[in-house]
């Protein structure tokens, strides 16, 4: 194992704990821009999360221990999760065969305990939240793991990172179509698991439209602070699978993680730019836009097989 | 004792206990020296049988008479039925003398009529002649009829009309049957007197006339199959089993159907072994076996009345029997531990489900559900004797069912083997569906108790323990007489008595 | 082999003991699950010693039956059944003691106990048996003992209901076996399972012949789709920890019954992993879609051992592609996943059922609907089904994962593979069980959220208490179980190397070389969920730190400011899952029943649903009615006329002398 | 008297119990058939007329002439009854069938010729036509004595072939033969007695509370 290379992976991990707030920051701008507001500023969500460690909480009567240990426990799931993704060209911190389910069920993990905290509240929002939350991730799981799956059989690998070591300019070169639809596909899962337009709007006051947000609304405090950073822990690791297929690394170890950084931010802003110029789709729409975001991949998978 | 004077005596003791017990006063008395008579029957039948399967064949009466294995194994299991049914009897015509239900010489009548049907029963067995076996059959029929209608009602006289005259018009096809029999072997130049010998048509049968002994069989295959309840000559069956007093259903199921099937089982290594008939016979009975055991499965399955469901299961067991018998080879060994397994089981069947009928007054099985609750002696011997009766393992039906079903497996038979899996999955869905709210169900408002004796109790377990023990462990000495009681049937000793036992070798 | 017939004799032997004792208040209970619990422990130590030292202890003994032969056996694959048997049978007999209890007044609780006890001796008969009627002794034994135990509250009709379908469901699935069985007698001429191994009879056509007997006779024990019918009937109805038995172990006798008879082929035909990916992707699927729509807790496990139950025949799929095209690593994979999942499954299966019925001990209902809050007045119970839920949801750090990982895994290198005969099948499989995974975090979600958590919703929820210690400690031993697996899922998969080289032919070494391959996922997982756990742990510390010098102050649940919020209403089971179940409406046909509200000032109304089960509602049911109707239409054959029948007898002798005598 | 005369004589009976409709003719034709049926052991016979055959012969003439048609006539008159009501099949209809019948056993009788002797096959045909009718009686008619009197046409069918077909049943058989019949028909006489008193009507076809 190469000790660069590593080190790189260790910077990469870093990277992603630190700067994945700020990837929400950059959504928030471009979609502030695109509606012609100044818009928070970029770094705002460090300033919530110190505001929120800061803080005290409040309570339901009716939760209980669960409610108190699933944002920890989330956010540790992410990170995990994180640690396993290759980024810039170099491979995840960790990297075995079939570390990409794990990645996948870690999120699954961070779900199931958003999930039950939301229910243990015994808010009748919250359960809708959960519902919709739960609904749209069962599609969503088997859409990602097509993709994937094109992947293993496009590079004949196993990991994540030994995955994304095997695309490069020449796969571009030979299978784009697989790889775009990919692409789609794993978009399509980006703006579903992270609870962003057209599945779900963050920015929504109305709780019976919620669908991530109003999960979360009973907890406060440095919880909240877990379950934000979760999430952007997240984002930032969902989105590095994609800008790994766009940016196939293969630069050196600096200039693989400083272009896999630039493609992360311009992701985000691509991330704001269709939260700027969709509507978000009516919930019964939603399972339409995951199964076709699954068809993507089912297509490249056909091409892989024929 | 020699043997010839047993034989001689199981012939003279149930006449002379039926002459003594008509004689009588009390009923009670009749009743008990009927039971005594079965009972010192039972002990000669099982000496002489276990001189039989020692040392071969017992003859007597210038060869008339002869008890060889199968006989002895038939009339053994015969008699054991008919002492369960004769303790019941006591137990069961003693409540209904105490209820003033039965009268001092209907109670006669019927101690009488009982010993004499064991004579008649037993005179089957014996005889080689095979003119006096009908007679013995014959005079079964006759001697029984009047036993239905112990308790003169309306639906009793119906049942024992259709009885007499189906059986009678059965048991004379039979005899013309035997006529053909007898008319094809005219050629084998024997003695007249020897002509129906069954020990001689074995002997010669190589030289019998093929198309006699082809319209011979068939009669004789309605006739005895009348008799026996195969279908479709089994319809006056469900009918004399329901209204008969619940100790003559008892040997009724338990045991006369089974007797007019030994008489076809006498006849199948005659035909088999005359010349161009190999294998002819054994597809009427396959035919006959199947079409009995779908027909009961369809009566089972609607079926409302306690006793003529346990009726039907006699037609399927029958069946059973008749296809194992058809199969040959490990199926004629199947088919006899069958006749066993189902003897006792059914008439256990019978005591429960009589004395829960006895106790109120119906045998709908509607109005007997939770009969559980009301005894475990009398409810749960039902339900488990039903369970048993449908298969259920580890019980010894299972195992004797489990080898017809190899049988037909090693005679390629796949499409009988099927039907008849098809046939008792049917009967144990129904069955089971009607076991179930008759063991567990409501009892409703009818919440009697209903004690039973130890000594009832011991003929309800008895049976079925035993044939727990057959399911999991057959006897050397057992599996032996049976054994012998098949190669009977497979042509006196052509093949092996273990031949078919290498398997477990 | 010694211990574990001895482990059998003790079973019987207090089985009897506990039939004998009457009245005495729990005596029967102590003599039935201490005989359990004894046995337990000697057969779990025996088989672990047989397992860890890979050999075969057989015994043979002359039994007097025609065709049979006392041959026993125990090899690695026996073994790991065993372990899952004998753990299970003592866990749930130390919970039945309790569970029983308030039963003692009412019914013989000594019966209940021999046919607990019969149904365990007879379950370790079916995995050690290696003659063809000695095994289906012991299966009919131990449908017959199950069957008791689920009627054991058989004054209700719809246990009895539930008991008929179970019993008749299982015994036509052995009619499959009992043809299987004679047609392998036939073919070796023997009924000795060794040699069936040794003919590999299970070849040519005759071998697919014998296959699908096997898998339909198998199957519906096991409760593949669509022969599942029995399960989610039978084990709502049976008391907990019988349910716990029968839906962690018993249904696992069917795999084995499969795996078993897999051993004597020679080289399975490629349509046979098809058919088994298939079906066990379709009975994942569809169990957990089941699953989601019932509201009745038990019902919803019953449904998850169906889901279970198809993870586990799709990896023994992934196996026998496998081991058609000759890719060692898939018949690795493929099967030492689908036997961990039967271990796992075993568990996590147990410990939900355990704790439903804790919960139903307690509050006297399983409807979900009513129930609500529990965690709080039963907490341990809570902590219990949230690990088992989490669990059997395959979530890391947990066993399940470890499992769904081996399979996946597998699917994954045949997915790779070039030939897409191969990989088409493998890439269902990933799909499928990402799907499974997501749905039954769904349910599990529902289940354990409205069940545990929010506010009671009934009054019987709102007075439960926590159950006693018997009942308590075996569900902390299996959440213990489902942890530990998880982190140590590498030496438990090294150790069931023999069991998969016994099923897939492979020699042990090759076996063990492929395994090795895989010992480092499974070691980086084990790695990764420490991580976690200690993540979360620091994570935790951190919040305390932070919270410690804070106001931390409770109030109610912020409900966009209603006045008096209640607990009715809360969001309830059918909402949550309502939208999953309009999605797949088409298959789940749910039947609704609703007073809509109309009017101004609105009054009564109410909704009810009911989600039937599509194969027994839509394929059994019209085959059984129209099986009935069709004979209740015959019945005219027997109309009570004597001439009629005189006429039978003609036409028989007439038909039989033109046709026979010709 | 030849054997083809009584048997000639046995066919014509039988056609008649087919067309008769009043009872008491129909029982006298069946206790003519039970003589005539007596007769035919002298008949075949001729050469060794032992003991045996006469026995037989006395015997048959008298259950079958004299007992069976006095214990019929006594049921009958216990019942009040003359006629048969309403047949299943009309008795035109009945002598259809009866030749069809007819034609069918001379068929048989065809099929099952014994060893060169061409009489023998006449003796099978009447044997068999006799058993036809009186399945066919007890079929087609509703009176219980007509049902019991079809038996005994059926029995003297069986008893035709008997005598016609095999030189040499034993005594033994014979009698037990005998003393089975007349036991049957006694029996079947109470019975019809015992239905009569309870019913008040011996149409048998109402006998059909048991059923399913």
């Amino acid at each position: 194992m190469n000790t660069t290379i590593s080190m790189q992976s260790l910077i990469n991990f870093f990277l992603a704990v630190v700067f994945a707030p700020l990837l929400i920051g950059l959504i928030n701008r471009t979609k502030a821009w695109f509606a012609g507001r100044r818009g928070q500023p970029l770094f705002q969500l460090y300033y919530d999360l110190a505001k929120l460690a800061r803080k005290g909480a409040v309570y339901s009567r009716t939760t209980g221990w669960l409610f108190r240990a699933g944002p920890a426990v989330g956010l540790a799931a992410a990170i995990v999760a994180a640690a396993l993704v290759p980024f810039g060209g170099a491979p995840g911190l960790i990297r075995f065969d079939g570390d990409l389910v794990l990645f996948a069920y870690c999120f699954g993990l961070m779900r199931f305990l958003t999930v039950l905290g939301a229910l243990d509240t015994g808010s009748s929002f919250e359960g809708m939240g959960a519902s919709r939350e739960v609904t749209f991730s069962a599609l969503a799981e088997p859409a990602m793991f097509l993709a994937l799956a094109a992947l293993v059989r496009r590079t004949e690998s196993l990991s994540l990172s030994g995955i994304y070591a095997g695309i490069d300019v020449e796969v571009w070169r030979t299978s784009p179509a697989l790889l775009l639809l990919v692409i789609g596909t794993l978009v399509v899962v980006l703006l579903a698991e992270n609870s962003r337009i057209p599945v779900d709007d963050p920015n929504t006051h109305l709780e019976l439209t919620m669908i991530h947000e109003v999960m979360v609304l009973d907890h406060g405090g440095p919880d909240f602070g877990f379950i934000l950073y979760g999430g952007a822990v997240k984002l930032w690791a969902m989105s590095a699978l994609i800008s790994g297929l766009i940016v196939p690394g293969h630069f050196g170890p600096w200039c693989g993680t400083l272009s896999g950084v630039l493609c992360m931010f311009v992701l985000a802003m691509v991330v704001g730019i269709i939260e700027s110029v969709m509507a978000r789709l009516r919930l019964l729409r939603v399972p339409q836009l995951l199964v076709g975001g699954a068809a993507l991949s089912a297509v490249a998978l056909m091409i892989t097989l024929s | 004792m020699n043997s010839y004077l047993v034989i001689w005596l199981l012939l003279i003791v149930p006449v002379a206990a039926a002459c003594l017990a008509v004689l009588q006063k009390s009923a009670r008395v009749a009743l008990r020296i009927a039971l005594v008579g079965v009972g010192i029957e039972l002990c000669l039948g099982l000496a002489i049988a276990k001189r039989v399967f020692s040392s071969g064949a017992a003859t007597a009466g210038a060869e008339w008479l002869r008890l060889d294995a199968l006989g002895a194994y038939n009339l053994v299991v015969m008699l054991v039925v008919y002492f369960l049914s004769s303790v019941y009897a006591l137990f069961y015509f003693g409540r209904e003398i105490d209820a003033g239900k039965l009268v001092a010489n209907r109670a006669r009548m019927f101690a009488g009529l009982w010993c004499g049907a064991l004579g008649a029963m037993t005179l089957v067995f014996v005889s080689n002649n095979l003119g006096i076996m009908w007679v013995g059959i014959e005079a079964t029929t006759l001697l029984t009829a009047p036993l239905i209608s112990v308790h003169v009602t309306r639906e009793s006289l119906e049942a024992m009309w259709k009885y007499i005259l189906i059986c009678s018009v059965g048991v004379a096809f039979a005899f013309m049957g035997t006529l053909l029999v007898a008319a094809g072997a005219r050629s084998m130049g024997i003695e007249s007197e020897h002509i129906l010998f069954w020990t001689e048509l074995c002997r010669n049968a190589s030289v019998l006339d093929p198309a006699f002994v082809k319209a011979g069989f068939v009669f004789l295959l309605v006739g005895y199959g009348t008799k026996a309840g195969l279908a479709p000559m089994h319809n006056w069956l469900p009918d004399a089993h329901s209204q008969a007093p619940t100790p003559v259903s008892a040997i009724f199921s338990g045991f006369m159907l089974n007797a007019a099937l030994y008489c076809v089982m006498r006849y199948v290594p005659v035909v088999e072994s005359v010349p161009g008939l190999k294998g002819w016979s054994s597809s009427l009975l396959i035919l006959l076996g199947i079409v009995s055991i779908l027909v009961a499965a369809v009566f089972i399955l609607s079926q409302h009345d306690l006793k003529r469901l346990l009726a039907y299961h006699s037609v399927e067991h029958m069946g059973i029997i008749t296809l194992g018998l058809g199969l040959g080879g490990l199926g004629t060994f199947a088919a006899l531990f069958h006749t066993l397994n189902h003897s006792l089981c059914k008439t256990v069947a019978f005591f429960t489900a009589g004395r829960l009928g006895q106790a109120c007054g119906t045998h709908n099985m509607s109005r007997l559900s939770g009969s559980m609750r009301l005894s475990i002696v009398w409810g749960g011997g039902l339900f488990c004797s039903i369970l048993v009766l449908i298969g259920i393992a580890p019980f010894a039906i299972f195992m004797s069912e489990f080898q017809i079903l190899k049988a037909a497996a090693d005679n390629q038979a796949m499409v009988v083997a099927a039907l008849f899996l098809v046939g008792c999955g049917i009967v144990f869905v129904g069955a089971l569906g009607h076991a179930m709210p008759l063991a567990w169900g409501d009892p409703g408002d009818a919440r009697l108790a209903l004690p039973a004796r130890r000594a009832e109790a011991a003929i309800v377990f008895l049976p079925l323990a035993a044939l727990l023990v057959l399911g999991l462990w057959m006897p050397a000495s057992f599996k032996h007489a049976l054994a012998a009681a098949a190669d009977v049937i497979k042509q006196a000793g052509a093949v092996q008595a273990d031949s078919m036992f290498s398997i477990a070798r | 082999m010694l211990g574990i017939l001895t482990g059998i004799i003790i079973l019987l032997a207090s089985g009897f003991l506990a039939l004998l004792i009457r009245g005495r208040r729990l005596w029967a209970s102590y003599v039935g699950a201490g005989g359990v619990v004894a046995a337990a422990v000697l057969g779990v130590v025996s088989s672990a010693r047989i397992l860890s030292s890979g050999g075969v202890e057989s015994l043979r003994l002359a039994w007097a039956l025609p065709l049979g032969e006392l041959h026993v056996s125990v090899d690695a694959l026996s073994a790991v059944f065993l372990l899952a048997v004998f753990g299970m049978s003592g866990l749930s007999a130390v919970y039945g003691i309790e569970y029983l209890a308030p039963y003692g007044g009412r019914k013989p609780l000594g019966v209940s106990w021999f046919f607990f006890n019969l149904l365990a001796a007879s379950m370790v008969m079916v995995l050690v048996a290696r003659d063809a009627v000695l095994f289906l002794i012991a299966w009919e034994t131990m449908s017959l003992a199950s069957f008791f135990l689920v009627a054991f509250e058989n004054e209700r009709a719809e246990v009895r209901e539930a008991a008929w379908t179970y019993l008749v469901a299982t015994h036509l699935g052995t009619a499959f076996l009992l043809v299987m069985f004679a047609l392998l007698g036939r073919a070796a001429g023997c009924f000795d399972f060794d040699r069936f191994g040794e003919l590999k009879l299970l070849s040519g056509n005759m071998g697919s012949v014998l296959f699908i007997l096997a898998l339909v006779g198998f199957g519906t024990k096991a409760g593949f789709m669509p022969v599942h019918v029995w399960l989610p009937e039978a084990h709502p109805a049976a008391p907990s920890h019988v349910s716990a038995l029968m839906s962690g172990v018993m249904i696992k006798t069917g795999i084995y019954g499969l795996v078993r008879v897999l051993t004597w082929a020679e080289r399975p035909v490629w349509w046979w992993g098809y058919l088994m990916v298939a079906i066990g992707l379709t009975s994942g699927v569809f169990g957990v879609l089941f699953a989601l729509a019932q509201h009745d807790l038990k019902r919803l496990l019953a449904y998850h051992s169906v889901e279970n139950i198809g993870i586990i025949g799709t990896g023994i799929g992934v196996g026998l592609i496998g081991m058609s095209f000759d890719l060692p690593a898939l018949v690795v994979l493929g099967f030492s996943g689908a036997f961990l999942h039967v271990i796992n499954h075993a568990i996590f299966k147990g410990l939900l059922f355990l704790a439903a019925g804790a919960v139903l001990h307690e509050t006297g209902t399983r409807n979900i609907e009513r129930l609500g809050g529990l965690i709080k007045s039963m907490p341990w119970t809570g902590l219990a089904f949230f690990v088992g839920a989490a669990a059997i949801c395959g979530l890391p750090p947990l066993n399940g994962f470890v499992s769904e990982l081996l399979i996946y895994l597998g699917a994954f290198n045949g997915a790779k593979s070039m030939a897409a005969l191969v990989a088409a099948p493998m890439l269902a499989v990933v799909v499928g069980l990402a799907l499974i995974g997501g749905l039954a975090a769904a349910c599990f979600a529902k289940a354990f959220g409205i069940v545990f958590q929010g506010e009671p919703r009934s009054e019987q929820a709102a007075h439960a208490h926590e159950c006693v210690g018997l009942m308590r400690v075996p569900m902390l031993f299996l959440a213990i179980g489902c942890a530990l697996i998880g982190l140590f899922g590498p030496w438990v998969v090294s150790v069931l190397a023999p069991a998969v080289e016994c099923v897939s032919g492979l020699p042990l070494s090759s076996v063990a070389g492929q395994l090795a391959t895989s010992m480092r996922p499974l070691t980086l997982v084990a790695g990764c969920g420490v991580v976690l756990i200690m993540l979360g742990a620091g994570f935790a510390l951190v919040r305390w730190r932070l919270l410690r010098h804070r106001s931390v102050s409770t109030a109610v649940t912020w409900d966009c400011g209603y006045v008096r919020p209640t607990a009715r209403m809360q969001y309830t089971a059918s909402s949550f899952a309502q939208p999953l179940t309009a999605l797949f409406s088409p298959v789940l046909r749910t039947a609704r029943k609703a007073v809509a509200i109309d009017d101004v000032f609105p009054g009564h109304s109410e909704l009810e649903t009911h989600t039937p089960d599509v194969a027994g509602e839509f394929l059994f049911r019209p085959i059984f009615s129209g099986v009935g109707a069709l004979f209740s239409r015959l019945l005219w054959l027997q109309q009570g006329r004597l001439q009629v029948y005189i006429l039978y007898v003609a036409i028989a002798l007439v038909t039989l002398l033109v046709w026979k005598t010709r | 008297m030849s054997v083809e005369l009584i048997l000639t004589v046995v066919v014509l009976t039988n056609l008649r119990l087919l067309g008769a409709s009043r009872l008491g003719a129909c029982i006298r034709t069946v206790g003519l058939q039970g003589l005539l049926l007596g007769l035919l052991p002298l008949a075949t016979g001729g050469r060794l007329t032992t003991l045996h055959v006469v026995v037989l012969a006395v015997g048959s003439m008298v259950l079958k002439g004299f007992v069976f048609p006095r214990l019929l006539f006594w049921a009958l008159r216990e019942a009040h009854v003359t006629r048969e009501v309403e047949p299943f099949i009309g008795y035109t209809g009945s002598l259809l069938i009866g030749g069809f019948m007819l034609g069918g056993a001379v068929w048989l009788g065809d099929r099952l010729v014994i060893g060169g002797t061409t009489d023998l096959s006449w003796v099978v045909a009447v044997a068999m036509f006799s058993i036809l009718t009186g399945l066919f009686l007890i079929v087609a008619r509703k009176r219980a004595i007509h049902q019991v009197l079809g038996f005994l046409v059926m029995e003297n069918g069986i008893y035709i072939f008997g005598i016609g077909a095999i030189p040499g049943i034993p005594l033994l058989v014979e009698l037990g033969l005998l003393l089975d019949i007349f036991v049957a028909v006694f029996v079947m006489g109470i019975a019809v007695y015992h239905i009569n008193r309870e019913f008040d009507h011996m149409e048998t076809d109402k006998l059909d509370v048991l059923r399913g």
